[in-house]
């Protein structure tokens, strides 16, 4: 837009303000992760690299770490399958209770987490009878991830209409091949957008996955909680944090790279 | 299921038979390291090579966290604090101990043996583990002369200097501390046991800690953030555990048990009625008890080992002095945690005592 | 110029591509709309109904019923003990309003300054800079949680960053968890907005300024009406994750109690399903009272 | 002979609206059909019809002789060229032109090879690698061309495929087509509201109005007999004379149009007329330059008013001629009785 | 007089890209001025410039003989009606048309009353509570205008304002815009790639062609005097002679052009030629049937390519001529010799 300069120069200012603002906590994290000083008290009362080393030699938190990809890649594979299939229900087609299942879709986000949490623990364990594991978390995760899939499929269909389609199927392609060839590699970026979100939702969840976590399933998020309570651990949990921050950038630049590239197919 | 009773087993075994090759243990954070978390800090592992049972542990943040997860049946043995033994009990979780079967468990303080929070009608449902006691911190620069008394935390004098900086431990169970000091200063409650309150009594402790409650500045339930509370200043006074003032790096903090005694926890490990693996978490329950497993792990958190053994085992050789393990007189004057429940525990009968959710529902309240 | 008068030269075709493929599948489902509406909506509607629907109800009866205060067990029968408890009992009024205040002022904080940062990153940022922008905007999300709430306690801390470096300080307590809690949703509010600032075509600005239109009347007029779908998909995820929060509270929250530590307390710790469960319906009412009002507005519809 | 595309009796509503209203069509094999027609008048829909996108509300579509009226568009043997191309954005060109041959099965060299080939025809031969997006809207027409003809329909629908292309371009697009159309014998159904577009191309032009056909000939037919004032007016401007002018003028009540060029003008003169022709003195009301011609409005001594068309015949003087008094001439032979059922 | 608008050396770079460069112009005060060029030409930058969207390299703009080469937008007394006209689409109609209104405190009952008025200068009276997405492109581009007329701006800019509309409805359009430009009095600067519909509206059209002005002038100047192929390629369609033919033609060594419209076609004769004019010997390739006439393309028997529009003057036979001996004639006068600059 035609913006005067100054009101240029104040919004960037405002922008890379709240960044900075963004970005200082994480930078007492950092700092954190080599204060002397275990309980993370301001300011550092002296180096160390001993919570990396002990990082380092943390087997918990590796397969903690692990456990949460796991996690979140299965439960945004369910949330990307289910969501699509929804967006283009809602979005090709009218139907009785169209509205109803809307709402239905958002809800899991949009209820707080204490309560599904705590509504899921109930389901499972008092209704269908299943032990906590590892998958009730998945199932759980899954749920309330839906929705950032969904909400960015149905825009992107909202925009595509439908004559890509007709016109696959124009060439003689049927319904399932027009889908594969066509609509699927369409919706790409929108899905490697909803995923990301989904994935990113589910890695640092810990509300519902306090309750819906078996025994022995540790996600990252859990092991941090319990880190926390344990002696001489919580700097240990700074240093983990500082490297998922620094490998985070990778995935969420290349995914951001990738998104825009194919939009600029569009 | 809808958690039908038709797989527990209340009973104690006659003996032991073979190994499962798999043990699963649900307890506070540090009560079961294998050294993923610091290499270090390993005591599974030679119980694992030792038995062939492999552990797989869960970790749990509070009591009732921990009675949730207990409830699922998918944990062999349990590490329960008193504010939760007795509550696995009564709902059938927990199967009588066999302590024969636990050669480790002669060593064991007499004190802590059979007690109120892990015996019921006779029957032992566990072994006890650490202990602790819930002393009053302070800095003593806020204070003319160290406080001796919980008068420190409870009397509006004391309290209005250090307005916002006072702290409490975040939990219903924390009522009893109010008690033990109603019990101490207003003998015409009639409070016995600040685990056993009539509903006068009950009243009478949460207008205390409503009257603390103005001048508090944080209740804590993770002790780092004690910890940290006390380091910068955001906190002067408050419940704490002996672990903690050692990890606080600020010269002027001290702890003292306060001339009223203090509430106290000791844990136990017991045995789930629907354990899967019997015979492993019996061998669990003997090796967490064995000296070296013992001093290892009371250390590592920051309490009292449970037998003299233990302590000659323990690094720092002033640990059992510190935490003032086996030491009689000091126990005399500590009220370990128990589950408040309406059939009064001092044994009164005309009236009917308060349970654990009525105080969850005053705790609710006092917090507002 | 009439009828093509020269005979067409049909290039010889081969037989295969000619004429229509057999698809059996492929034509009923295109014969039948419902069959592929049924065949999209069945799994996603199982799991909803299965997993989630299914769960809340549940949920919904557990508040009807209580506990055996000795065995801790459920006792099946209805009652409505526990909404009497919720309505009499003045606490959980103070609760729910204090944690809908703490909500909103979330949500309003975050709004406030989502808005002017998606507006520079979708319509002053040059592209190279808005993809930096956005992963910059990313990138906290993956620091757990935890480990964030955890570093504003030390920034809030007595003598912490805060203080340290001269700015006031407000301490533990219902402010230090709004800040932490816009801080740790900031980055989900900012998204939508700026995907639906990012739909907002620039000749509409332009056309606003053309017309007479300062800056600021510009964004009053144009900008933000448009961009009510975003702030409410935006808003509807600050909202619901700070209401259901119980853990920022704890850590920065000195003194304070919200829903979500009552819900814990008496699910978790007193095990008190029951009540747990009548605590959580409050929630689960301002909620949907929430989402049905956004609905008539027809915000939804662009979530 | 079978006609390529054969329409009874087609109707199709959308909610309330009637969108085709009863069309009966027999469009030949290699013909060149146009249909043209005002925004909203059922022509998109009458190709999504014989296209399959649409399900018919009443009537029957038959292809080559076989009733395919409930056959999906993946079965039918004609293929379309959207107006916005739909070219797959995610494809290479060669990839967009191949698709019809790949989703049939054919292997990957021979469809490359096919595919390739096509691109030639459309003079697109070394665009191949591209993306759809690197291409000028020209170029893109073109590749969609490219992808329907690859797979040698017997029948090609057009949706107004030069619509959004500039006058230039458009021009030598609509000569490409025709030849393209001639070389391969392809029956071209052509959709297009531009009247010039249809006149130049077409064998064959039908005159849509609310999904209805209002008339159906040959362009010279559309344009010099309108049976319509409906017609008159829409292809080509025209001069309408109802019917009281037409007795005054002409001795017949009725209805009559009459093109532009037609009139002839010349300075004033007061010479009797001769018995095939009329004239009328008049007055120049504004002359609007054409570059190959003059647009003349006039208003005749007794009110009419009428448009002619100078052609650019010899360098023009630039004078502006507006009030200048002329005689408007025109043959008898050259005004078309129009059908009286013509309103509009 | 002051011009309405003038642009001194204006210059306009994009990265590397000099998408204006270097721009003298004067557009006098109720002058309806087109700029003519083919895509990417720069037209609409220099609109922009003009309006305030884009800040000039280098250069100056004057609005009324104030500079305002710095000034916003919202400063400049000059209105655009963008191509996708912009309208806003959470506000009615009749809102829509108050906005430039409302932004300067007009009163409500005023500025709706107002808003009514420019509503109904087009012809939208009616249409005031719907929203624009209700309303098909004609009508949206009516409200653009009338958005813009109702603050009775010095300067309206218009950028391409008929671009999506159809053929019949564009037509129409173009009257209602002139008549409009007239009756308010108000500047016009129109952009297009439509030529003829420059020439048809313009008092002035300037030709760009890559960020410069090839050639300024009146319709008729621009039409029959191009002074380079460029040009005369532009506007209209032409038969270039290159130096050579021109040579062996007129005896002149120097590119020439030759409008369609100029030449004659007779039956095959071989009368000698007068001196005033050239007569070739030629055959019919192609005639096209226009309506108002034909296009003709030919082969002189010396194998120039040239191409013909024979008006219609009288019933025209309908057979087929391709293949016809004819004599083309055409006038020395009507041939424009070329700058020998001009390249492409
Ligand atoms: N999917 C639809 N739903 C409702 N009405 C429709 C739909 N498609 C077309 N119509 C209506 O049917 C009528 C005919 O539309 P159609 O698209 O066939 O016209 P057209 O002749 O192609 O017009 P244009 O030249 O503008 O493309 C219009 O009144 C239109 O509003
Ligand atoms: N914002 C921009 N950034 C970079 N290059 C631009 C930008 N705007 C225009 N250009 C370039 O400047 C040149 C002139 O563009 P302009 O839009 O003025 O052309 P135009 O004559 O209006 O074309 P059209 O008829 O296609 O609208 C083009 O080469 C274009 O690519
Ligand atoms: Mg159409
Ligand atoms: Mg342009």
């Amino acid at each position: 837009m035609n913006l005067s300069a100054p009101a240029r120069r104040l919004l960037a200012a405002l922008t890379f303000g709240v960044l900075a603002l963004v970005y200082l906590p994480l930078l007492v994290v950092v700092a954190n992760s080599v204060n002397a000083n275990q309980s993370m008290t301001w300011p550092p009362s002296g180096l160390t690299l001993e919570w990396w080393r002990r990082a380092a030699d943390s087997s918990g938190a590796r397969e903690a770490l692990l456990t949460s990809l796991q996690v979140a890649a299965v439960a945004t594979c369910i949330a990307l399958v289910l969501g699509t299939l929804l967006a283009l229900a809602l979005q090709r087609y009218s139907f009785f209770g169209k509205h109803t299942v809307n709402l239905l879709v958002i809800l899991p986000i949009a209820l707080p987490g204490v309560v599904t949490g705590i509504a899921l623990n109930n389901g499972f364990r008092a209704i269908m009878g299943v032990d906590l594991s590892l998958w009730t978390i998945v199932v759980a995760h899954a749920t309330f991830c839906i929705v950032t899939v969904f909400n960015n499929v149905q825009a992107r269909l909202r925009r595509l209409g439908t004559s890509l389609e007709e016109a696959s199927a124009d060439l003689g392609a049927g319904v399932g091949t027009t889908f594969r060839l066509i609509t699927l590699p369409q919706l790409r970026s929108a899905l490697l957008a909803g995923g990301m979100l989904a994935f990113a939702l589910s890695f640092d969840e810990i509300i519902v996955t306090t309750f819906t976590a078996g025994g022995g399933a540790t996600t990252l998020p859990i092991w941090i909680l319990n880190n926390m309570f344990r002696p001489n651990q919580a700097p240990v949990v700074n240093v983990v944090a500082v490297v998922l921050i620094v490998f985070s950038i990778v995935p969420v630049w290349l995914a951001q790279r990738l998104s825009s590239d194919l939009d600029a197919v569009r | 299921g809808c958690g039908e009773d038709d797989d527990k087993e209340t009973e104690a075994v006659e003996k032991l038979g073979d190994p499962e090759g798999e043990v699963s243990i649900l307890a506070w954070p540090g009560y079961v390291e294998d050294g993923s978390n610091d290499p270090k800090v390993d005591w599974v592992t030679p119980f694992e090579e030792e038995t062939g049972c492999q552990v797989t542990s869960k970790v749990y943040g509070t009591s009732d966290e921990a009675l949730n997860l207990a409830k699922s049946g998918e944990y062999d043995v349990i590490a329960a604090s008193g504010d939760l033994s007795l509550r696995l009990i009564a709902s059938d979780e927990a199967q009588e101990i066999n302590t024969d079967l636990v050669p480790n468990y002669a060593n064991v303080y007499d004190f802590l043996k059979d007690t109120e929070w892990n015996t019921v009608d006779g029957k032992n449902y566990g072994v006890p583990h650490g202990y602790g006691a819930n002393l009053l911190m302070f800095d003593k620069k806020r204070f003319d002369k160290a406080p001796t008394s919980w008068g420190a935390v409870f009397e509006e004098e004391q309290l209005k200097p250090n307005k916002g900086k006072v702290t409490a431990y975040d939990s219903p169970i924390y009522i009893a501390d109010a008690a033990l000091y109603l019990m101490k200063t207003q003998p015409d409650l009639g409070i016995e046991n600040p685990y056993a309150l009539d509903q006068e009594q009950l009243d009478a402790a949460v207008d205390l800690l409503k009257t603390q409650r103005a001048y508090v500045g944080e209740y804590w339930s993770d002790y780092l953030k004690e910890i940290q509370a006390f380091e910068t200043g955001d906190s002067v006074v408050g419940t704490t555990w002996q672990v903690i003032k050692n990890n606080v790096k600020n010269p002027d903090v001290e702890v003292v048990l306060p001339d009223e005694g203090a509430t106290a926890w000791n844990d136990t490990w017991m045995l789930s009625s629907q354990a899967k693996s019997p015979n492993c978490a019996y061998a669990w329950m003997d090796y967490i008890l064995s000296p070296e497993a013992n001093a290892q792990a009371t250390e590592y958190f920051g309490e009292a080992p449970n037998s003299p053994q233990a302590c000659d085992k323990t690094t720092d050789p002033k640990h059992c002095e510190t935490f003032h393990a086996g030491d009689e007189a000091y126990a005399e004057r500590l009220w370990f945690w128990r589950t408040p429940v309406k059939e009064c525990l001092d044994g009164r009968t005309d009236v009917e005592c308060t349970d654990y959710a009525a105080w969850t529902q005053a705790w609710t309240e006092i917090k507002g | 110029m009439s009828a093509p008068s020269t005979a067409p030269t049909r290039a010889p075709a081969p037989a295969e591509v000619r004429g229509p493929v057999a698809r059996p599948a492929s034509r009923l489902l295109h014969r039948w709309v419902w069959l592929r509406l049924v065949l999209l909506l069945s799994a996603p509607l199982a799991w909803m109904v299965l997993v989630y629907v299914v769960a809340l109800t549940a949920l919904l009866i557990t508040a009807l019923w209580s506990v055996n205060s000795l065995t801790s067990e459920i006792d099946r029968t209805w009652t409505l003990e526990n909404f009497r408890t919720l309505v009499e009992n003045e606490v959980y009024r103070n609760v729910t309003l204090r944690t809908v205040g703490v909500a909103l002022a979330v949500t309003v904080i975050d709004v406030t300054i989502a808005l002017p940062i998606a507006f520079y990153m979708a319509k002053v940022a040059s592209p190279r800079m808005r993809r930096i922008l956005v992963v910059a905007v990313l990138t906290p999300l993956w620091a757990s949680y935890l480990v964030k709430v955890f570093a504003w306690r030390v920034v809030l801390s007595e003598g912490g960053l805060l203080e340290w470096s001269g700015i006031a300080n407000p301490g533990y307590g219902l402010g230090a968890v709004v800040i932490a809690q816009s801080y740790i949703w900031l980055p989900y509010v900012i998204l939508p907005i700026f995907a639906a600032l990012d739909r907002v075509p620039d000749s509409l600005l332009e056309a606003a300024g053309d017309l007479g239109a300062p800056a600021g009347m510009v964004i009053r007029t144009i900008v933000l009406p448009l961009l009510v779908p975003g702030i409410v998909a935006g808003a509807i995820f600050s909202f619901s994750l700070t209401m259901g929060d119980y853990i920022t509270v704890n850590i920065v929250g000195g003194t304070s109690q919200m829903l979500g530590n009552l819900v814990f307390l008496n699910a978790g710790a007193a095990n008190n399903l029951p009540l747990a469960a009548a605590i959580a319906m409050i929630p689960i009412v301002v909620m949907i009272v929430l989402l049905t009002a956004i609905r008539r507005t027809g915000a939804l519809e662009n979530l | 002979m079978v006609p390529a595309i054969r329409l009874r009796g087609l109707v199709k509503h959308f909610a309330e609206v009637a969108a085709v209203d009863g069309i009966d069509l027999d469009i030949a094999d290699g013909e060149f059909f146009s249909m043209l027609g005002p925004s909203g008048s059922g022509k998109t829909t009458v190709l999504r019809l014989i296209a399959g996108f649409e399900t018919a509300t009443a009537g029957t579509v038959e292809l080559g002789g076989t009733d395919v009226t409930a056959a999906a568009p993946f079965e039918r043997d004609v293929h379309t060229v959207f107006q916005d191309y739909a070219l797959f954005p995610h494809m290479s060109v060669l990839d967009n032109v191949a698709y019809g041959l790949r989703v049939r099965g054919t292997g990957r060299t021979e469809r490359r090879a096919r595919a390739q080939e096509a691109l030639e025809t459309v003079r697109l031969g070394g665009f191949g690698t591209r993306r759809p997006h690197q291409l000028s809207g020209g170029q893109r027409q073109r590749v969609a061309l490219a992808r329907a003809i690859v797979l040698r329909p017997r029948v090609l629908l057009l949706d107004e495929p030069l619509g959004a292309l500039d006058l230039k371009l458009r021009e030598q697009m609509q000569v490409e087509l025709k030849q393209l159309q001639r070389d391969l014998g392809i029956t071209f159904v052509f959709v297009t509201h531009d009247q010039e577009e249809a006149l130049t191309l077409s064998d064959r032009i039908a005159v849509f109005d609310t999904g209805r056909v209002r008339q159906l000939g040959t362009p010279q037919e559309i344009y010099e007999q309108p049976t319509s004032a409906y017609v008159a007016g829409f292809v080509g401007t025209t001069n309408l004379l109802d019917a009281d002018t037409s007795e005054r003028l002409l001795g017949v009540r009725a209805e009559h149009a009459l093109r532009p060029e037609r009139l002839r003008l010349t300075p004033a003169d007061h010479a009797p007329a001769r018995p095939d022709e009329v004239r009328l003195p008049a007055v120049v009301v504004e002359r609007i330059y054409l570059g190959t011609g003059n647009r003349v409005h006039l208003r005749t001594d007794d009110g009419l008013d009428l448009v002619a068309l100078e052609q650019a015949t010899g360098s023009l003087d630039e004078a502006d001629h507006r009030g200048e008094h002329v005689t408007v001439r025109f043959a008898r032979a050259d005004v078309v009785r129009l059908n009286t059922d013509g309103e509009s």
